[in-house]
């Protein structure tokens, strides 16, 4: 079979276990991005008639979890395992080892929804519930259940990894001296800091939150828990974006008509992304008493560096882009922008979303300013900000190049493409409303993760907002957060349509060809390629941020000062 | 690895727009002087505060114009704060400790800089200077359970002249 | 209409000079530079009750 | 071509009126902020203390406000006068403590006045004047008792008070 078939003739199998895939993640996203639209009417206050303002917290964190950790991981699952397929060119090591990734990773899906849920369903069992948010801090319990499910999830995504590692060693067995493929480098990149940052919560649920909620072990270290989550928490948001970097440095090109500009960058930046973004964490915990301002100034610079990568992308990616508008004929300084093709769905959506992840970018770079975090930590300034990275960088690119990749994973033409073309726009008008309200009630002070943030019963002081008084901005986040809602809508209508018709309507229009780089692998240094060496670094720079903190934490006792399981309910 | 004179140019500038950050964050705590949160509150037992400052939560005058506030976060109000408001003088410092019986919290002055989480088991150290008379909104702004929206309370910054002392 | 893109022509590594991007991301930068002293400098700083122990 | 217009529409909405949003944010975040402009927030929920109500709810002592009035004095000022008439009901001591004033742009002006020590059952009248620049509006007063050893002191909302003519 030519190169030029689809993915789905050459790969069948493999190709079965993304549509697996690609199928949770859309069925989660659009249970998520339903209760997101359900908060968004009753935080603001605009409508609080669906539910009660003390179940809004375990619809946030069905929403929370849902969106973010299993539509991004099973999304992430099915995109790498179809881009590890394609660059190695050969069928995955076993079939049953892949669907046993997926079924694990499943497992623990239903059992934490089903745990989160609990709270919501009133015939549920009273203590089935798990209204602790997507960061479950302690000394907060939630069923047992909901814990043991967020394991087998990791474990199921460490599966994963190993499926493809695999895939490479046998590769590399008769490619001993060849270049890895830029994408299958992506992935592997990805996944050894995926393995390193998950050894912080899955020390966290396994060694003591699961025995803490079973009653097995009294009490637990709330400062330790917090610390050993944000060790993961911060690289989990590079867990999510580095697959839309995949994207954006080796399909985006493509889809722009012209090739990606440089291959070793591209690796370059991967490296550094490894190599940085787990001895971070501690700047989502500036404000936290109990660790010394010197670990938070280590974790600002590091963060500050981690910008680099960043930076580097978005150049590579939109002379990328230019290349393919000029090559399409675009012609100015700026002229070219219009020659790109923003009327395809799949091209549209992506640009959209690099495009509002320069603004998340800002606002990520004042969360890490560890000082000025006294303004913004805990307001609704940083939910607007990860609206903007994990919420449009990562998914509306998801989004996007799922109309590119589902008729080659299915053999089956896209459905309702005009639909499909305004999906991206809508979510870009959509995603703007809420998060520039978001990111101005924040400013005035506005406190996130809150089910009626008017507060003033006590205080009668009314919040100081700056542009448009409180009403405006609530009602402004509530208008974004029913357009996304009506997006995710037309996406959701888009998928299942194509993958519930007939396949036998004609060719798939897409071409899953991808084009060589204009500066290739061969052009960068063979170090890139070390995947041992850098690990190794990046093990080093993780002990030396985290050893000395962890050390002081537990030297006062690995359990003290503990605290017993607290429940969310009064 | 032929990269671009204009990308080799945007590495300079993004590495020195980084520093850049660096330093105005480094200015900001040796210039303007704004302390971070640390480990100087210690910790205690966040199982029992007998026999600890915070068993009696209040305010204490500890100085001339320098006051020291133990406040006690609990599923759903601050000792004080909630209850009854903290009362502090205009043209006072004020040292705040803050510490949680139960769960994670958030004690935050709306629209101010002052904003600090309150972990069990971590006293949170937090000095600030209160120049003029006035009113502000104490917000609970960390998850703490389904009541969490409606802890709140207050503080009331009085005149000099109307202080009548802790 | 397939989403391969009509390319009109090649452009070469060397012929390929991305003045757009540069452009582009020169914009981006001032943007960057004026927001952050400004949210640092006049929205942080000027605020009250700064942490000072 | 039809399409064409369409998705043209649809680019100029779907970025036009983002750019518009985020230009309107920051062109008046920056103005607020730097010319000082009084930041727009709604008026702080709950009525102000009118005339003939208690001025301190929260003591056991009655404080009925008997007069709030704002006149011209002069080009520049205008001085806010306030009466409040004092009731003693409880067994000890009592003392009302008035002023200064708090203004709608968020200062503080004039100094504090005192009925003194009043004994059980005693009643009295505090009346007080207070200038303030004119213009401002009058948004809150503060106000101490004092029962026996334990005080509260409160900045009191008032009602909205009528403009000198």
């Amino acid at each position: 079979m030519s190169a030029e078939s689809p993915f789905v003739e050459r790969f069948p199998s493999e190709a079965r276990i993304v549509r697996l895939n690609l199928g949770v993640a859309f069925i989660a996203l659009f249970i998520g991005g339903l209760f997101g639209a359900i908060q968004s009417l009753h935080r603001t206050g605009v409508y609080r008639g669906l539910i009660q303002s003390s179940d809004y917290y375990s619809m946030l964190t069905a929403h929370g979890v849902l969106l973010a950790l299993v539509f991004t991981t099973f999304f992430i699952a099915g995109l790498f395992h179809w881009g590890i397929t394609r660059s190695f060119d050969r069928n995955a090591p076993s079939q049953w080892f892949s669907m046993t990734w997926f079924g694990v990773m499943l497992l623990g899906t239903v059992l934490a929804t089903i745990a989160i849920l609990g709270g919501l369903i009133p015939f549920a069992p009273d203590d089935l519930n798990a209204a602790v948010l997507y960061t479950f801090y302690a000394p907060m319990k939630a069923h047992p259940l909901f814990y043991i499910g967020a394991a087998l999830l990791i474990v199921g995504s460490w599966l994963a990894g190993a499926d493809w590692f695999w895939s490479y060693f046998r590769w590399r067995k008769t490619n001993s001296d060849e270049r890895i493929p830029l994408q299958a480098f992506m992935v592997l990149v990805t996944w050894l800091m995926w393995y390193l940052a998950t050894l912080g919560v899955a020390t966290e649920v396994v060694v003591f939150l699961i025995p803490w909620s079973l009653g097995i072990i009294p009490a637990v270290d709330p400062l330790l828990t917090r610390t050993l989550f944000w060790f993961f928490g911060h690289p989990v948001v590079y867990f999510w974006l580095l697959p839309a970097y995949f994207v954006w440095y080796t399909i985006l090109p493509k889809l722009s008509g012209g090739r990606l500009v440089s291959d070793p960058l591209a690796r370059v930046s991967f490296v550094l992304f490894l190599l940085l973004s787990t001895p971070v964490g501690f700047h989502h915990q500036y404000l936290d008493p109990g660790i010394a301002e010197g670990f938070k100034f280590i974790a600002m610079s590091n963060t500050m560096f981690l910008l680099l990568p960043s930076l580097l992308t978005a150049f590579t990616v939109v002379a990328s882009m230019e290349h393919g508008a000029r090559q399409r004929g675009g012609k100015g300084l700026l002229g070219w922008l219009r020659a790109l093709p923003w009327d395809e769905p799949a091209f549209a959506g992506v640009a959209l979303a690099g495009l509002m992840f320069a603004a998340g970018g800002f606002s990520g770079m004042v969360n890490a300013g560890m000082n000025l975090n006294y303004l913004v930590h805990n307001t609704q300034w940083v939910p607007g900000h990860f609206h903007l990275t994990v919420g449009t960088a990562a998914a509306l690119t998801f989004m996007a190049i799922s109309y590119w990749l589902v008729p080659q994973v299915t053999g089956k033409r896209l459905q309702l493409k005009g639909l499909a073309i305004v999906q991206p726009y809508l979510w870009f008008l959509g995603m703007t409303l809420m998060s520039n309200a978001m990111h101005r009630s924040g400013l005035a002070g506005v406190p996130r993760r809150t089910a009626e943030p008017e507060w003033n019963a006590v205080s009668g002081i009314a919040y100081e907002t700056i542009v448009g008084s409180f009403q405006e901005t609530q009602l402004q986040i509530a208008v974004g957060g029913v357009l996304l809602f009506v997006s995710v809508v037309l996406f959701s209508m888009v998928m299942f349509g194509t993958f519930l018709v007939r396949a036998d309507l004609g060719p798939i229009r897409v071409s899953g060809s991808l084009p060589r780089p204009l500066s290739t692998a061969e052009d960068g240094p063979l170090v890139l390629d070390n995947l041992r060496l850098w690990f190794t670094i990046a093990v080093v720079l993780v002990a030396i941020a985290y050893g000395p903190p962890f050390f002081d934490m537990i030297s006062d006792g690995v359990f003290w000062p503990g605290t017993p399981p607290t429940t969310s309910g009064l | 690895m032929e990269i671009h004179r204009y990308e080799k140019i945007w590495f300079v500038i993004a590495l020195l727009m980084i520093v850049g950050f660096i330093a105005t964050i480094a200015y900001g705590a040796v210039g303007a002087g704004v302390e971070m949160i640390a480990d100087d509150g210690g910790t205690m037992d966040p199982n029992d505060v007998s026999g600890t400052e915070f068993e009696d939560p209040g305010v204490r005058q500890v100085g001339e114009d320098h006051y020291e506030v133990y406040v006690l976060s609990q599923q759903f109000l601050f000792r004080p704060g909630t209850t009854e408001p903290i009362r502090v003088p205009a043209g006072s410092t004020v040292t705040f400790y803050i510490t949680s019986t139960d769960v994670m919290h958030g004690f935050a002055l709306a629209g101010t800089n002052l904003n600090v989480m309150v972990i069990p088991g971590q006293v949170a150290k937090v000095t600030v200077e209160f120049e003029d008379p006035g009113e502000y909104g104490i917000v609970c702004n960390e998850y703490c359970g389904n009541g969490h929206h409606s802890m709140e309370g207050k503080v009331v910054v009085v005149p000099e002249s109307q202080y009548e002392g802790p | 209409m397939s989403t391969d893109t009509e390319i009109e022509r090649e452009i070469s590594h060397e012929e390929f000079t991305p003045i757009g991007t540069a452009t582009l991301i020169a914009v981006y930068f001032v943007i960057l530079v004026v927001l952050w002293v400004f949210t640092y400098f006049v929205e942080f700083l000027g605020r009250e009750l700064t942490v000072v122990g | 071509m039809e399409r064409r217009n369409f998705i043209r529409a649809l680019i100029a909405v779907a970025i036009g009126v983002p750019i518009a949003v985020e230009g309107v944010t920051f062109s008046r975040l920056f103005y607020q902020r730097l010319t000082g402009a009084e930041p727009s927030h709604d008026r702080p929920t709950g009525e102000g203390v009118d005339v003939g109500e208690d001025l301190l709810p929260a003591t056991d002592a009655g404080e009925t406000v008997t007069e709030m009035s704002l006149e011209a004095a002069g080009e520049t000022e205008w001085t806010f006068r306030m009466v409040v008439d004092v009731t003693n009901p409880t067994e000890q001591a009592y003392r009302l403590k008035l002023g200064p004033v708090s203004l709608g742009d968020g200062s503080t002006v004039g100094e504090t006045i005192s009925t003194g020590e009043m004994a059980p059952a005693e009643s009295t009248t505090l009346s007080g004047e207070w200038t303030v620049p004119s213009g401002s509006t009058v948004t809150g007063i503060w106000a101490g008792g004092k029962t026996g050893e334990d005080s509260v002191t409160e900045r009191v909302l008032l009602a909205p008070i009528e403009e000198p003519a």
